[in-house]
């Protein structure tokens, strides 16, 4: 479309609803909370201390170890997740996609329950799952004669956080299911068609023709994923608690923020600190965002339909 | 349909890997179903038993039933899902059709703007949003729930939406600006039923974490008129003792809802919207 | 041999019927066009050959086996899409090589096919724009483009040059019809135009409705129409239908004269006003109204000086003429 | 007309308590005042808790947790000082202990009960396979080697999954014995001992050697899945909190009993984890102070103290009356208070004010000495350092 | 009344020029048609006329008014899409009355004007289908549909009526026409269509590469070409070339012959073999190889008996031939 310079006043009506709510009951909000980064507390005032916040968070020896540690699982979970989830979402998709496969609705749906189970369900229902006591992982190792295999997963600092992950990545392999799912049904018949003459069929129609016109939103799940993950914090929670077990090897940026803005146990909650944590993380998302947005987002080709 | 296009042996691997996924997928959630169905003893006895004469039990279920106004809740659950829901994909539409649709001096900055939001837990706004709630004597209303939610939302629907109206074909839509239709007319008419699969993932993915929050009705609404479907269920988990009994009969309860709100919106996931529009 | 046969089609979307009892036989190397009002289920026809679409009823056979079971790309043909179906994320290039590459054809004789093919459309231009950035009519070259360096041995052409202009659809009708030469492979065509239908066909149907009317010879049809509808469609300006009786025939007939085959003279069995005249240039085609109120038109060679509104008497040669019974039948 | 007292909560588990009994109790004595229990999840509460005193829109009545979380919130304004209500009379002061300022020139919760630590046992088990309560050390680890050699029971029921239950039912259940209970709790306090003190480190060196005795995959256990192993009869021994009591009262169909921490020594003084747990406080922005405050003296008086510890065994009255238990295991529970020095736990008072917080270094430390993770020489050490960065009397 | 003024209308896609300077004035009640070779920027002119694009430079002006900044939807105009652009979503009916339903007009007239369109383009029966439910020629009669009920005062069609069948290509030719006049107003067509340009066009305007190369009425084009590319690009077949030398004319000239004007005489002025013969029924073609290589197609009314290979000599009328100099002027 042209650019013309007359007012255009029905671009500000379709923002302004959005913009307003959003701007009101999450911007501003979030916002006043981000500020209390360059504070204190001392003595029960609240006093400007700049950047020292994020010195401590940087500089002292006990915080930025947590930090680092947990940045440093956080990546490993979002690497799990894009590396497993995300080709299964697609996988998954790709198949269900296909216009003559019967049954399709029926498995999309069973496909997408754990996404919408709530975290204290998963979490319980995994916990019981991977226990060595009540014995359903042990046993179905067994059963197929892999018992040696088996290690009590989420208590072991090797294994827990892929444990988790993998965990998460069964619960949401939905999300980029449903999304490429949309994407794709998208894809005229016709051209598909045309392919299926050309002799493109199977896995080249997926690689030759699907793909290039669904990256757009791969790039978005890729953006979503990685944004929930850096966002992450209720499966651990639920699974592990606060502290992240063991010995923290499942703390992610999530459950660090949390345990320091909110308090945990005895721990009492620092919104000061809390706030320069997630600072820190929303520095680290947005800069994940940004390149998103202006590195690959601009770069990809859209198609119309 | 098609026999010529269809290969048995693709259609025979399709189902199995489907097959598979489907049992992964499903093996939790039968896990707990049956579990929630059998008395505690059993549930840790052997958790992968089917519920027999003797573990048969439904005192979950009878608990959750007896311990507070679960269809009041429920219907609770229920407006602010669904309200939110409505207003996300209204709101969140149409900005995302303004983004993708018009080229205006800061297109790119509002997308980001708008995109702020999913970088940043909102719980740690929790007291600025608790305490305009309470200026505005919010508090302990749905309306709290669903202002949050619409806010919280929004920046998914956004982002999702306007990648999806991008691709909506121009010819298309300049066909309806000849026909003299406004730019709202163009969105409503026009745009929205052909973006319909994008508005169902995205009615789904938002769905999800509003009917499973428990943090913002804890906080904004715990009133017992105005408890959700998940505050309620938060009863039995104690700090010692978690009677899991309850928790999984009230949570397993509360899938079904969340499921039918997503096979609702999933019938929005249909083929060939856009099919025979242009040549 | 036969290249395909196709025995008792039909095809039905739900409860409309779209293809009724379709038999044909294309034999290998020949070239079939098919004709018929919009809509009477030619591209249908063409996406069940295709294997696109599944036939309700009856059987598709291709270089003499049965492929009713077999997918699209197993039948070795190569089609051009009414609607063009380009690879948007692909440029024309692309486009026209990605079934090539499938194939695992090597890079030389892509290249060799696509320059061919894109210099025969004179599309060499725009090898590396999408088709998003492409005209109308270039587009459609690219969609016949992709068709043609598969050199398959059965080609499916859906109205392949509608968005071209004469000079061009000359050049690329002829460019077919070598094509057709030098692979020998078997075409089938559906065309709105006459010219292409006349003088490309080896053998043209003519369907209606779904049914075949009639299969010939392109001058075969045109010169002994089994009946009207296929005299009527064929030929342009359509053949004139005059009630018998007016003209001295049996009643409830219909008399079918082409307006080329009108001429206009002292002793016309025809007399009437010109209503309107239409100047084309290398013609000129004259509407009379005849005092009965039927109308005729006139074909003539040339830029004829008449005007409208003058009273012109009409002959014909009754042998030239065709008569048809009530239903339409030729006598 | 009748006033509304909204009582916030982490207590689910006393929900039909409330509801059945003290809330009943309570409004029958009073007319005029109507009490609404809401609870919420535990782990949630504390955030959800000052989330809403921020914004003014929590309720009356606030459960207080011992220490610093309260202290914190009374120091803000938060929550009302109460030193001067009729009810803080029934209470003596290490009860008040764990809700006033550092001076103890102000209380600001009205107590309500506390929790003792220790062991429960099954009875069944001990006599099938011929072992007695363990009064000492070697005692103790006799009866673990015997059971562990009998072969049907695992030994001990605790899993460092949840981390805290090492913590909390290990290092603090037996600890105060070599510390010396209240002696070298304040001693750490005054910086005069150290966490890598010989009593500080002897209890890790003593939970490093539970491993052996834990179920397989221990690491992976968690709280419930502890509960259930001793409740199913399929563990021995459950190191405790005497909260277990009334759920396990429900859920196991054996006998049980309890014993105290052994001693190192026969004959040596033995000390318990007598530890303050809830009481309640009011919010100092309630509008319904008055009726708030005759709620709270009504919490310190016979009728509730009498009620509450009977509904649930296992939580004992700090009050200063005299209340009778039926249930026996709380009553061997609460007969340690009379041949054992009491303390509390040593982490909550004070020394974790600071970050590192020393109470969740500790649960993992304890959870990573019991996994033999870390040695209890360099757990003692690492805590030490922790403290000593921000605590001033011990650096 | 001006209904269309473009003055000076250039655009340009990136670096693609595409419209040159072009410069064009519609009288009210016109009927423009503009013709051109594939890809010459037709389709652009109408978008930029539309409003769908910005001119690079220039501007247009509509009824007196210049729009450049007036959006699409203020200009009073109905289109047909190349592509159609039919709303997927809705039915064939749906898709007319969207319009007027925006305008706002009352249930009554909406259905009597669908009614009315969906008759005159025999779209009765599928009123209720939804575009991929419909053929491409009844897709594209839902595209001519959804712009003539509008009734606006200027209609921009772009190739409307290239999928359909013949007749009913001249019935919906003259449907246009009449509705042209009744409505008088002004319209502009682009078609590939030689005989729709000639009856339709008021006015015919003949684009290459962007440009404009002649504006004139339709015989006036046709008889009257002002340049070798005009005089080519009208007429079906179109002109033979000739270098003028082999006809006795100045060296680096061309002559110019329509394929009509030829005759097979004995003692015509050109001489060769006929190496092609194209039978269309009412016509008939042939292509006359000459000596010197060059090759004349000559145009046979009626069914010509001549056959390949047989030896003729042609006729022609200087009066009716054209010569061009080595620019392709007219001289
Ligand atoms: N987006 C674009 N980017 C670059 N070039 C373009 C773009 N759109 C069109 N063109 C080019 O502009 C020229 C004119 O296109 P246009 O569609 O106006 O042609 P047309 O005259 O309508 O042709 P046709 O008869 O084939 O429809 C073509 O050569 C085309 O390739
Ligand atoms: N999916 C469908 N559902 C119902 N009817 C359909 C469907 N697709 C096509 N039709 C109908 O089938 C008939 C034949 O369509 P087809 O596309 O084969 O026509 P066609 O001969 O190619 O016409 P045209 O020359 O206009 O392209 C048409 O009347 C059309 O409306
Ligand atoms: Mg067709
Ligand atoms: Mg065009």
């Amino acid at each position: 479309m042209s650019d013309r310079l007359r007012p255009r006043w029905h671009i500000l009506v379709f923002l302004a609803p959005a913009v307003l709510v959003y701007t009101a009951v999450m911007i501003f909000p979030l916002f006043n909370t981000l500020r209390l980064s360059l504070f204190t507390e001392v003595e029960q005032e609240r006093v400007f201390v700049g950047l020292q916040n994020f010195r401590t968070l940087f500089g002292d020896a006990i915080w930025s170890e947590q930090f680092w540690n947990a940045l440093g699982n956080n990546f490993w979970f979002f690497f799990i997740h894009m590396v497993v989830q995300n080709p299964i979402g697609v996988i998954l998709a790709a198949i269900l996609s296909h216009p003559r496969l019967r049954f399709a609705h029926l498995y999309r749906s069973a496909i997408f329950i754990p996404t919408i189970l709530s975290f204290v369900i998963v979490g319980f229902a995994w916990k019981l799952i991977l226990s060595p006591i009540w014995g359903i992982a042990p046993s179905l190792l067994d059963a197929v004669g892999l018992k040696s295999l088996f290690a009590p997963w989420l208590g072991k600092e090797e294994y827990a956080l892929t444990t988790l992950a993998l965990i998460s990545v069964w619960q949401f392999v939905g999300i980029p299911m449903m999304l490429i799912y949309a994407a794709l049904l998208s894809i005229p018949e016709e051209i598909l068609e045309a392919g299926e003459c050309d002799g493109i069929t199977g896995m080249s129609a997926f690689w030759k023709i699907k793909l290039p016109l669904i990256l757009p939103s791969i790039g978005i799940i890729s953006i979503l994923t990685f944004v929930g993950n850096f966002n992450a914090f209720d499966l651990i929670y639920a699974a592990q608690g606060a502290l992240a077990g063991p010995d923290f090897s499942t703390d992610i940026l999530g459950t660090f923020l949390y345990r320091t803005f909110f308090g945990f146990q005895l721990q009492l909650g620092d919104p000061h600190m809390g706030s320069a944590i997630a600072t820190a993380m929303f520095v680290i998302i947005l800069i994940g965002v940004c390149i998103y947005l202006f590195g690959i987002q601009t770069r990809l080709r859209r198609y119309q339909f | 349909m098609n026999k010529a296009r269809r290969n048995p042996l693709n259609t025979a691997a399709a189902h199995l890997i489907l097959l598979t996924y489907t049992v992964i997928a499903l093996f939790p959630v039968f896990v707990i179903l049956i579990n929630s169905f059998k008395t505690r003893k059993a549930i840790f006895r052997e958790p992968l038993a089917l519920p027999s004469a003797e573990t048969f039990s439904t005192i979950g279920y009878e608990t959750v039933f007896k311990q507070g106004d679960f269809f009041l809740y429920f219907q609770n659950s229920m407006i602010v899902t669904v309200c939110s829901l409505f207003f996300i994909l209204l709101f969140g539409a149409m900005a995302a059709f303004a983004l993708a649709e018009y080229r205006f001096r800061g297109n790119t900055l509002m997308g980001l703007y708008l995109a702020l939001g999913i970088m940043i837990p909102i719980r740690i706004g929790t007291v600025a949003i608790l305490e305009m709630m309470v200026a505005t004597g919010l508090v302990n209303t749905l309306l709290a729930l669903i202002l949050v939610y619409t806010a919280q939302g929004l920046p998914l629907a956004v982002f999702i939406l306007s990648e999806f109206m991008k691709q909506v074909s121009d010819d298309l839509k300049n066909a309806g600006r000849i026909d003299g239709l406004s730019e709202y007319t163009i969105f409503f008419r026009l745009v929205l039923p052909l973006v319909r699969p994008a508005m169902a993932t995205v009615a789904v993915f938002n769905m999800i974490p509003i009917w499973n929050d428990l943090w913002f009705p804890l906080i904004l609404a715990p009133a017992e008129a105005t408890k959700t479907l998940t505050l309620g269920s938060q009863v039995f988990i104690g700090q010692f003792v978690t009677d899991w009994n309850a928790v999984l009969s009230a949570l397993s309860m509360a899938i079904l809802p969340v499921l039918i709100l997503y096979v609702i919106f999933s019938r929005q996931l249909i083929r060939g919207i856009t099919s025979g529009a242009v040549k | 041999m036969t290249a395909l046969k196709l025995s008792n089609v039909c095809k039905s979307f739900g409860k409309t019927e779209v293809l009724r009892n379709i038999d044909l036989e294309v034999d290998e190397g020949e070239f079939v066009v098919f004709v018929g009002p919009s809509g009477c289920g030619k591209s249908t026809l063409l996406r069940v050959i295709a294997g696109l679409e599944d036939a309700t009823e009856g059987s598709v056979e291709i270089g003499g086996e049965m492929v009713n079971q077999v997918p699209p790309a197993k039948r070795g043909i190569a089609m051009v899409f009414q609607s063009y179906a380009l690879y948007p994320h692909l440029t024309v290039e692309g486009n026209m090589a990605l079934g090539l590459k499938q194939e695992g054809q090597p890079r030389a004789v892509i290249e060799e096919r696509v320059a061919k093919a894109s210099h025969m459309l004179s599309l060499e231009d725009y090898l590396k724009r999408r088709p998003s950035e492409l005209s109308g009519g270039q587009r459609q070259r690219v969609a016949i483009g992709r068709a043609i360096v598969r050199e398959p041995k059965l080609f499916l052409f859906d109205e392949p040059l509608s968005n071209l202009d004469a000079a061009l659809r000359m050049k690329t009708r002829i460019e077919i019809a070598s094509l057709h030469k030098a692979l020998d492979a078997s075409m089938i065509y559906v065309t709105h135009d006459q010219t292409e239908a006349m003088t490309l066909a080896d053998k043209i149907v003519v369907l209606r409705d779904g049914a075949v009317e009639q299969i010939g010879a392109p001058m075969e049809l045109y010169n002994n129409p089994a009946n009207r509808f296929v005299a009527g469609f064929l030929g342009a300006p359509s053949m004139n239908f005059l009630p018998a009786e007016t003209l001295g025939g049996a009643a409830g007939h219909t008399i079918g004269i082409r307006p080329e085959n009108l001429r206009i003279a002292e002793d016309g069995q025809i007399s009437g006003t010109v209503a309107h005249v239409e100047r084309l240039g290398g013609d000129t085609h004259l509407l009379v109204r005849t005092p009965a109120g039927d109308e005729v038109t006139v074909r003539i060679f040339g830029q004829s000086q008449i005007q409208r509104d003058a009273e012109v008497t009409l002959a014909y040669d009754p042998a030239e003429a065709y008569v048809f019974d009530a239903d339409g039948a030729r006598v | 007309q009748d006033v509304t007292l909204t009582i916030e909560s982490w207590r689910n588990d006393d929900l039909t308590l409330w509801q059945d009994q003290i809330i009943p109790a309570f409004e029958a004595a009073n007319p005029g005042i109507k009490v609404n229990f809401t609870p919420s999840a535990p782990a949630e509460y504390n955030a959800v808790l000052n989330s809403k005193l921020d914004a003014g829109s929590a309720g009356d009545l606030i459960t207080c947790r011992p220490f610093d979380a309260s202290l914190a919130l009374f120091e803000d304004g938060k929550l009302a000082d109460l030193s001067d209500l009729e009810a803080m009379a029934s209470f003596s002061d290490v009860a008040k202990s764990a809700w006033q300022t550092d001076d103890g020139s102000a209380t600001f919760c009205v107590p309500m009960a506390s929790v003792i630590h220790g062991f429960i046992y099954n009875k069944e088990a001990f006599e099938e396979v011929g072992v007695e309560p363990p009064a000492t050390v070697d005692e103790f680890y006799a009866v673990l080697d015997k059971l562990k050699e009998d072969g049907s029971y695992i030994p001990m029921a605790m899993g460092t999954n949840d981390q805290w239950e090492a913590a909390t039912m290990g290092y603090q259940n037996i600890g105060p014995t070599y510390w010396k209970g209240e002696e070298g709790r304040l001693a750490l306090i005054a910086g005069e001992q150290k966490l890598t003190d010989e009593p500080w480190v002897a209890p890790y060196r003593e939970i490093a050697k539970w491993k052996d005795y834990l179920g397989d995959g221990f690491e992976a256990q968690t709280y419930p899945d502890s509960q259930n192993l001793f409740t199913l009869g399929r563990a021995a021994i459950y190191p405790a909190g005497s909260w277990e009591i009334s759920g396990f009262n429900a859920q196991a169909d054996f006998e049980m009993g309890a014993f105290p921490p052994p001693v190192v020594s026969a004959g040596d003084t033995c000390y318990i984890s007598d530890h303050t747990d809830i009481a309640i406080g009011l919010n100092a922005a309630s509008p319904n102070a008055e009726a708030a405050k005759t709620f709270l003296n009504w919490v310190g008086s016979e009728e509730f103290a009498q009620i509450y510890a009977n509904a649930l065994p296992g939580f004992f009255s700090l009050s200063s009356h005299d209340v009778a238990m039926e249930d026996p295991l709380a009553q061997e529970f609460v007969s340690w208070r009379g041949k054992c020095e009491p303390t509390i736990r040593s982490t909550y008072q004070i020394l974790s004010r600071g970050t590192p917080n020393l109470e969740n270094e500790t649960w993992n430390a304890s959870a990573q000495v019991i996994k033999g993770a870390e040695s209890p020489e360099d757990a003692g050490q690492r805590l030490q350092d922790g403290l000593a960065s921000w605590y001033e009397p011990q650096q």
